[in-house]
């Protein structure tokens, strides 16, 4: 922590960059995100257990790029994010600078390379919750699935809290903006929501970076994320690919092998 | 008009059993694995025990998410055009808080302004309001600096104030007196009570008829852009608003069938005011932030001549990334123009 | 190495000295030989013809009980034995619908998990350890002869090359033979005929012993019981049909492997042949 | 609001017996934007045509929908009908009524329902389609020939004779390929070499033939009429120019016994060299594997002995970049060897030969000049017995397929031996004689008839050696399995033909399919053999299957016709089925998010990346963009885009959606 | 008595293989049942899973996807990018709880003229016996005030 804000200071006050994007104490205990522009700022900075949200949401955001290079306090899901960006050409090496945390250790990187190899060494694993909730889903029966995430869905209302604070989903224009032709409906009602979250999942397999951010977003308490994490780990298990890990884009659904083993297909 | 009773928690139970015998469904809000969401229910006991807020503000009741306006089917060379009518379930909102109660006259001021809104009003003159005054307060709350208060009775037909075994009763309309009429006996003379002993303690944090005043001053402030740095452009915040009131029109049709519907949209999001020709003139989050704030507290007042926002801080307890609109507010107020 | 094994009956009968021989000898290189309790007839020779059903039960059982007694591996020195195990075992693999039927016939689960093995594998496993217990080298000129079943039909029991294979040859070199250059390694000897067409034995096997002496063998070394018994026990036959006398003796690798090892010729079962195993420079020395 | 006419074909009895056509025509009048609909005997009949262009005139259509029989049979005819009444072809779409409708279901409403549902879908298509422009793209009026055998050497000739520019690429260091090989060809029995020869040299000196003998294509980028092919020229260590091809260095070289590779290994070459005494151009190669130089540093008598000085130790492999209009593969094939042959000892005795081998000890050019000698002991064989399908049609060797040649050069070289060896016997154990073709089986006749080759139809079980004999145990299947076995002096394989080395990688490397067995693959078995499924490449020989010599130079011939074909215009026109990514005004530009996920999924590299710059020239982002020359229209990256900034000329996401709005 | 219900089956076939293979199944005169309605595009590659989904919002009982078989793609590789994009979509919406015994995927090449009937008849008799999807059908215009 302190090598975090000491490190942070400096590269403030050597002008390095023009902020620090680190957590913060927000409303109540919860943790926030905190642009330090000034080195009096950095005092803000906390880092613990509790902060979770992953910062490369706004690496790509267009006001936060206005600002010039920006140093990111990177957990290991902000870590996969970046290096997934940059692996899809939305963040050019050097663009940002990495203040990667994991644990106790501090690295300091600034390339997908660096990020490659810094992630090699890291395993990643579902929490424990999760893998029990999508093992209990597993267990269902299709119809009782079926009813789990209508009733679930049905408190969606698209504020799209998910999408937004999904460092994957940048696109300017989303599927769901999209109105010539309208796959998928504006309106939030039982089918634009089922089929918004489908189409959310779909695009998300193989780019998930498993931070559950999208979840942690949602207002309504709907566990979105349990859809994009069943989706990353069909593709890790059919495929053997991971989203987050590579500098040289490898994504499973535009690549193919000749003998992708499936047994369903007549 | 406010004339005071006390209710016993025990009639509260007969009130619901009255009013359902009324043909009335009861809304109410009902916890909800950690969080709080507005539920039919049969019963007190159903209720939420202990709670600020629920997430979603009671809107939905008035003016819901997804709201059919018009339907058509077409036949060879004609087309059959059917009006939506509005559904409207006579309907007692239960619980409320007073700061959300008072919500549904920033929409009124809407839906009722230059045109007088079907659906909405088919809604509001089923439903009957029975706020209940808050005891506690949350670091998001802020109804005392926008002219309400944690016991006020403005917005509830009648208005409850937890007491020892019961309820204080404050009766405020017409349709609060009808609904005592339902069960008359249930309640019992009361006052001497001090409202202000029992009601949370929220401090004022800014002065908001200031901040008003000097906000046009603002717009071209930084403060704007710093603040909505972290802002995602979600529209949590516009959603679970119990006064935003902005929507969409949407057409959902095939060859044989169609339909206009009605959906909540937020000023939060980029292609809010995205033109055709891709100009945009809220091209930045600080731009969008800013329209936020200043439609709450500065249009609002201009037009309606009444604030868009009562202070209740679902916004900051929705927000993904913790904008929390009563420091925003503070700031912006500190700020010299 | 702990590893499941199945006799089967010419181990039991026609062929003790097989039996006898691999115990022995694989007693001796530490392996620990563990019998499949109360196992049945392997169905060879005729279940196949006459009763699928029946030629998948037999074997399926076998291999139940060895699942059954907790083993992952099961030698059937028997080249009949190992081919009707490994033919059943792939069928069931390839018909997973025909499961339910077998156990129910055989009242055990089956769950296809034991890897059948034949002499020559537990023995080419075991290269490097019998070379270095080799102390008498057996330095003869050998003829390797698999016969049929151990390495035909390549699809089911994929062993060594079909044609002109090399297991036995390497694991005799190990031992110090030297193996003659013939093509007859996998020519028919007659085995099904071993009983009812005793002159197909002749002409057939008579080939056999024939060229092996004619490219200068002292030895034939077989690893199957049918190919023995026609080789040893119709020699009578095969001479009459030759016109010749030929008292090249066949032996099984496991007596040749043993003998090397320096192991009692009598534990061998050396003793149990027609022909008896004797050399022109080495003559009585296993008597 | 649209203006669609639907036109609705009886095709005779095919449709109307099934769906009731009138009723079909009168249910779509009622199709909103359909204001004409008829139906008719037969549309694609002259009256039909010109019916439907009137009406398109009279009503001022803008949209047709022609509902009659597959679009994959007529839908150029009623394109071109439409474009004649002067709307954009592609407002025409066809409704398949007949093959997916009246032919498989039964006469009923049902039926007569589908087919206007068939229809209602086809309009809402229409109502989003847009006029498109075929897609125009420049011609490199140069081909290049892949392969220098007699297949390549046609093809390059025929090209040549056109008018048009060659580059003919051959991987070794002369032309010639398996055909120089070869003594006599069936069934004429003329010398191969005396009449490959004089192609060879014909070709060498066309002024509009270039050669690259001893260099490998090893990349391929840009599309038909526009490739970019970058070809390797090994290095012979050689200067061409001074080189006068005397061959002193040749007869000095000290390193006299390496195996020959011409000479299929039974002969002996050095390691400064020419394959054969014809080979064009007659110019010598270095072996560095076994130039006694390069292993030790020492020698040069080759350079001491060259009168012309040509000799260059240091010459290093060049990479050259040619613009190409159009490819043809003539690669050839290559023979299974016997070492794959358990049963037949593999490969281990020396007197088991494959049939190349024969060729080279039956030719005149051969390493024993064309007298019969065995490789074992030179001895002449007394009996020679041949295998046909040796390999082939035996799916236990992963060659199901027949070698198509082998039946007829077993002939031939029975034949060859008895006229070499008088006394001597020859046996041909076969399958089934497979000799259809011109005077073929009656050269086989004359095989077995005259030349008493004595031929068992049964198979092999075994070779082996005894007493310097090969004892070949086989059966005849004529005489009820009755085993033969033959003690032979000589055993020769046919072996089966398969693809060459490294054909999967070429096809790899040119974006051509190939099937399992590594031969290339034709666009259509029947109707386009010689084309392969990338436009601008195409087939010649055996590369794409066993062929013989007439029908491997009546392919080749094929081919150069459609580069003639192809290099007769200025510049080409492609179908505008492609893909095509959204641009958008500014500050938009385009939905693309640049991305890139698009790029993995193209079959055909077409995915480019586009700058879009500001008025200082500063990029303000990086855009997909689709080369329209290199897209086919699979619309995969389409399905792949994220934000749809992808889009299919022709199958367009309004298209596919309005359809599906329609069931 | 009741009138039996005919599903709605809706086809996305490939132009090269699969529609061909139907051509053929047409010119050999094989008959099949009446309920599929086929949309045609260029590859199966081409196939979004919206266009299934739309396939569904719009009542389809059932839905066949078919193209080329593995190798045999007119693009080469389309087919091989559908399969995968077709495996995670069938897991998806199996996590989603859609009844997957709705949606047919197969290979019908433009030889398999019989197979593309057999494969009509198999697929409408397994969905007829299923009856209609209302689990789906009921999410259409649900959540609508």
């Amino acid at each position: 922590m302190e090598a975090v804000i000491r490190r942070a200071k400096e590269l403030l006050e050597k002008g390095e960059v023009k902020a620090v994007l680190g957590y913060a104490q927000g409303t109540g205990g919860v943790r926030r995100p905190h642009f330090a522009k000034r080195p009096d700022q950095v005092d803000k900075l906390v880092l613990d257990a509790t902060c979770a949200q992953n910062l490369a949401v706004y690496a790509t955001k267009h006001e936060v790029k206005k600002l010039g290079k920006v140093a990111i306090v990177a957990l290991p899901g902000t870590q996969r994010a970046l290096i997934q960006l940059m692996a899809e050409r939305q963040i050019r090496d050097g663009e940002v600078a990495i203040l990667a945390v994991d644990g106790a250790e501090l690295k300091e990187l600034d390339s997908a390379q660096g990020l490659e190899e810094h992630l090699a060494l890291k395993t990643q694993a579902l929490d424990a919750k999760d893998k029990a909730k999508l093992a209990e889903l597993e267990a269902m029966s299709t119809e009782a699935r079926w009813a789990y995430w209508q009733e679930e869905l049905s408190r969606c209302m698209k504020c799209y809290a998910c999408r937004n604070s999904c460092p994957m989903c940048y696109c300017e224009h989303c599927t769901m903006d999209c109105n010539r032709p309208q796959w998928v409906p504006v309106a939030s009602h039982a089918l634009g929501n089922l089929e918004y979250h489908m189409v959310r999942t779909m695009h998300l397999a193989g780019r998930c970076l498993e931070c559950g951010d999208c979840g942690r977003a949602c207002p309504v308490g709907i566990p979105v994320h349990l859809l994009t994490f069943s989706a990353e780990e069909t593709i890790h298990e059919l495929f053997g690919q991971r989203a987050g890990r590579k500098a040289k884009l490898d994504y499973a659904l535009s690549t193919f092998k000749t003998d992708d083993k499936e047994s369903f297909i007549r | 008009m406010a004339n005071t009773f006390k209710l016993s928690q025990e009639s509260l139970g007969s009130l619901f059993a009255a009013l359902r015998k009324d043909g009335r469904r009861i809304l109410a809000p009902v916890a909800a694995d950690g969080r709080v969401d507005l539920k039919e229910v049969e019963a007190p006991a159903q209720v939420a025990a202990d709670y600020i807020q629920s997430v979603l503000s009671a809107k939905e009741v008035v003016f819901p998410k997804v709201e059919r306006l018009l339907s058509y089917t077409t036949a060879p060379g004609k087309v059959d055009l059917k009006d939506a009518e509005p559904n409207a379930v006579p309907t007692v909102l239960f619980g409320v808080r007073p700061c959300e109660a008072k919500g549904f006259g920033a929409l009124d001021a809407v839906f009722n302004w230059d045109y007088r809104d079907k659906f909405f009003n088919a809604r509001i003159e089923k439903l009957a309001v029975i706020g209940v005054g808050c005891t506690k307060a949350d670091e998001s709350c802020f109804c005392t600096s926008v002219g309400g208060g944690p016991v006020d009775t403005a917005g509830s037909d009648i208005l409850l104030t937890p007491i020892e075994g019961g309820y204080l009763v404050e009766v405020c309309t017409e349709k609060g007196a009808a609904i005592q009429a339902l069960a008359p006996d249930l309640f019992k003379p009361g006052s001497g009570v001090d409202k202000a002993a029992i009601a949370a303690k929220v401090a004022p944090a800014f002065d908001q008829p200031a901040l008003t005043a000097k906000l046009p001053g603002l717009f071209e402030n930084g403060v704007w852009a710093d603040q909505s740095l972290r802002c995602i452009g979600c529209g949590a915040c516009a959603f679970v608003c119990p006064t935003c009131v902005c929507f969409d029109i949407q057409e959902e049709a095939d060859p044989k069938k169609g339909e206009r519907l009605r959906c909540w949209d937020s000023c939060g999001f980029h292609m809010f005011t995205l033109h055709a020709s891709g100009h945009n003139p809220r091209e930045v989050q600080g731009a969008r932030w800013r329209q936020r704030v200043y439609h709450k507290f500065s249009y609002y007042p201009e037009r309606y001549d009444r604030l868009g926002c009562v202070g209740c801080g679902k916004c900051t307890r929705a927000c993904p990334v913790d904008m929390n609109l009563k420091e925003h507010l503070i700031e912006a107020a500190g700020v010299t123009a | 190495m702990r590893i499941g094994y199945y006799p089967g009956c010419s181990l039991l009968g026609s062929s003790r000295e097989f039996d006898e021989s691999a115990r022995t000898v694989l007693e001796a290189l530490d392996v620990e030989l563990v019998e499949v309790p109360d196992w049945n007839c392997c169905g060879a020779s005729s279940a196949h013809i006459l009763n699928h059903e029946l030629s998948l039960a037999l074997p399926a059982r076998i291999l139940a009980l060895a699942e059954q007694a907790g083993l992952t591996e099961v030698l059937a020195p028997c080249a009949a034995c190992s081919n009707r195990l490994l033919s059943a075992q792939q069928h069931l693999e390839q018909h997973r619908e025909l499961w339910a039927g077998v156990q129910e016939a055989i009242g055990l689960p089956y769950k296809g998990t034991v890897k059948v093995v034949n002499i020559l594998e537990v023995l080419d496993r075991l290269k490097e350890h019998i070379a270095v217990k080799t102390t008498a080298p057996f330095t003869k000129k050998v003829a390797s002869y698999y016969g049929c079943l151990l390495v035909r039909p390549p699809r089911i029991v994929n062993f060594d090359r079909p044609e002109d294979p090399q297991s036995m040859d390497r694991l005799l070199q190990a031992v110090g033979a030297i193996p003659v250059e013939w093509p007859f390694k996998t020519e028919c000897c007659g085995a099904a005929f071993s009983v009812t067409r005793t002159d197909l034995v002749a002409r057939l096997s008579g080939k056999l012993v024939q060229d092996a002496v004619k490219r200068g063998a002292d030895a034939i070394v077989v690893a199957c019981p049918m190919c023995h018994s026609n080789l040893d026990l119709r020699r009578a036959e095969i001479n009459e049909h030759l016109q010749e006398e030929y008292t090249i003796p066949a032996m099984f690798i496991t007596q040749v492997v043993g003998l090397a090892l320096g192991l009692d010729p009598k534990a061998l079962g050396l003793h149990r042949h027609m022909v008896p195993v004797e050399f022109a420079e080495t003559a009585g020395a296993l008597s | 609001m649209s203006r669609i006419g639907v036109f609705t074909c009886h095709c005779g009895e095919n449709i109307g017996a099934t769906v009731d056509c009138a009723k079909v025509a009168e249910m779509c009048r009622a199709i909103p934007g359909v204001v004409h609909s008829v139906d008719y005997k037969y549309m694609c009949s002259d009256p039909g045509q010109r019916m439907m262009q009137e009406a398109i005139r009279e009503h001022q259509l803008d949209g047709v929908v022609v509902a009659a029989c597959s679009p994959r049979m007529h839908e150029p005819t009623f394109r071109r009908a439409v474009s004649g009444a002067g709307i954009n072809p592609y407002m025409c779409e066809m409704a398949n009524l007949r093959e997916h409708c009246s032919w498989v279901h039964e006469k009923g409403e049902a039926t007569t329902n589908k087919a206007a549902d068939l229809i209602r879908v086809l309009v809402e298509k229409v109502k989003h389609n847009e006029p498109l422009h075929p897609i125009k793209v420049p011609v490199t009026r140069t081909a290049m020939v892949i392969g220098g055998g007699v297949g390549g050497i046609q093809v390059a000739l025929d090209i040549a004779n056109g008018g048009h520019k060659v580059v003919l690429v051959e991987k070794s260091p002369s032309i010639g390929g398996h055909m120089s090989q070869l003594s006599e060809t069936f069934p004429t029995l003329d010398c191969s070499q005396c009449i490959l020869t004089p192609r060879m040299v014909e070709a060498a000196q066309h002024p509009n033939i270039t050669l690259m003998t001893y260099s490998e294509v090893e990349k391929v980028d840009g599309f038909i009429g526009n490739f970019k092919v970058t070809v390797r020229k090994k290095a012979r260590k050689l200067d061409e120019k001074l080189c006068t091809g005397c061959g002193l260095c040749i007869q000095k070289c000290p390193n006299k016994k390496i195996s020959d590779e011409f000479n299929e290994g039974l002969g002996t070459r050095t390691a400064i060299y020419v394959p054969f005494p014809q080979a064009v151009p007659n110019k010598p190669v270095i072996d560095m594997k076994n130039c006694t130089f390069y292993k030790t540093g020492k020698c040069k008598v080759c350079e001491k002995m060259c009168p012309t000085g040509a000799i260059r130790f240091e010459q290093e492999d060049e990479l050259v970049t040619l613009d190409i209009g159009a490819i043809v593969l003539a690669t050839g094939f290559k023979l299974m060897k016997t070492d794959a042959f358990p049963e037949y000892g593999y490969g281990k005795h020396k007197d088991i030969i494959d049939g190349m081998q024969f060729e080279r000890l039956a030719s005149a050019s051969g390493p024993t000049s064309g007298v019969m000698k065995r490789p074992s002991d030179g001895k002449e064989p007394k009996t020679v017995v041949f295998i046909a399908c040796s390999g082939s049609r035996d799916r236990a060797k992963g060659v199901p397929y027949c070698s198509k040649i082998c039946c007829m050069y077993t002939a031939k070289h029975a034949m060859l031996y008895k006229h070499k060896v008088h006394s001597g016997k020859a046996y041909v154990f076969y399958m089934d004689i497979r000799a259809a073709g011109k005077d073929y089986d009656e050269f086989v006749r004359r095989a077995i008839e005259e030349d008493e080759v004595k031929y068992i139809r049964g198979r092999v079980s075994r070779i082996y050696e005894e007493d310097g004999k090969l004892i070949v145990m086989g059966a005849d299947t004529l005489m009820g399995g009755e085993p033969v076995v033959i003690k032979a002096d000589m055993v020769v394989l046919a072996t089966a033909v398969q693809s060459n080395d490294r054909s999967e990688e070429l096809a790899q490397t040119l974006h051509v399919s190939y099937d399992s067995y590594g031969f290339f693959a034709e666009a259509h078995p029947k109707l386009r053999p010689v084309e392969t499924n990338t436009a601008g490449i195409f087939l010649a020989g055996a590369c794409q299957a066993p062929r013989d010599i007439p029908e491997t130079v009546a392919q080749a011939s094929g081919a150069a016709a459609k580069v003639v074909g192809l290099f007769s215009n200025e510049e080409l026109t492609r179908e505008p089925i492609v893909a095509v990514v959204n641009r958008q005004a500014a500050p938009v530009y385009s939905t693309c998010t640049g991305c890139f996920l698009c790029q993995g999924a193209c079959p055909y590299q077409a995915i480019e990346q586009e700058e879009i710059k500001a008025r200082d020239g500063q990029i303000l982002m990086t855009l997909a963009r689709i080369n329209p020359g290199l897209c086919q229209g699979c619309g995969t990256c389409v399905a792949t885009c994220r934000t749809k900034a992808i889009d299919l000329q022709g199958f367009s996401n309004e298209q596919l959606y309005a359809e599906l709005m329609t069931l | 008595m009741a009138e039996q219900f005919e599903p709605k089956i809706t086809a996305f076939v490939c132009n090269w293989c699969t529609y061909a293979g139907a051509d053929l199944t047409g010119t050999s005169r094989i008959k099949y049942q009446s309920n599929v309605r086929v949309l045609r595009v260029p590859c199966t590659g081409r196939i979004d899973y919206m266009m299934v989904l739309k396939a569904l919002h719009k009542g389809a009982d059932g839905i066949i996807v078919s193209g080329c078989h593995p190798n045999d793609c007119h693009y080469t590789s389309g087919n091989y990018h559908a399969r995968r994009r077709w495996m995670v979509f069938k897991k998806m919406m199996e996590v989603m709880g859609v009844d997957m015994r709705r949606i047919t995927f197969s290979w019908v090449s433009a030889a398999e003229g019989a197979r593309w009937a057999q494969l009509v008849n198999e697929v409408t008799d397994q969905v007829r016996a299923l009856g209609p999807y209302t689990a789906f059908r009921q999410v259409v215009g649900a959540g609508v005030e």
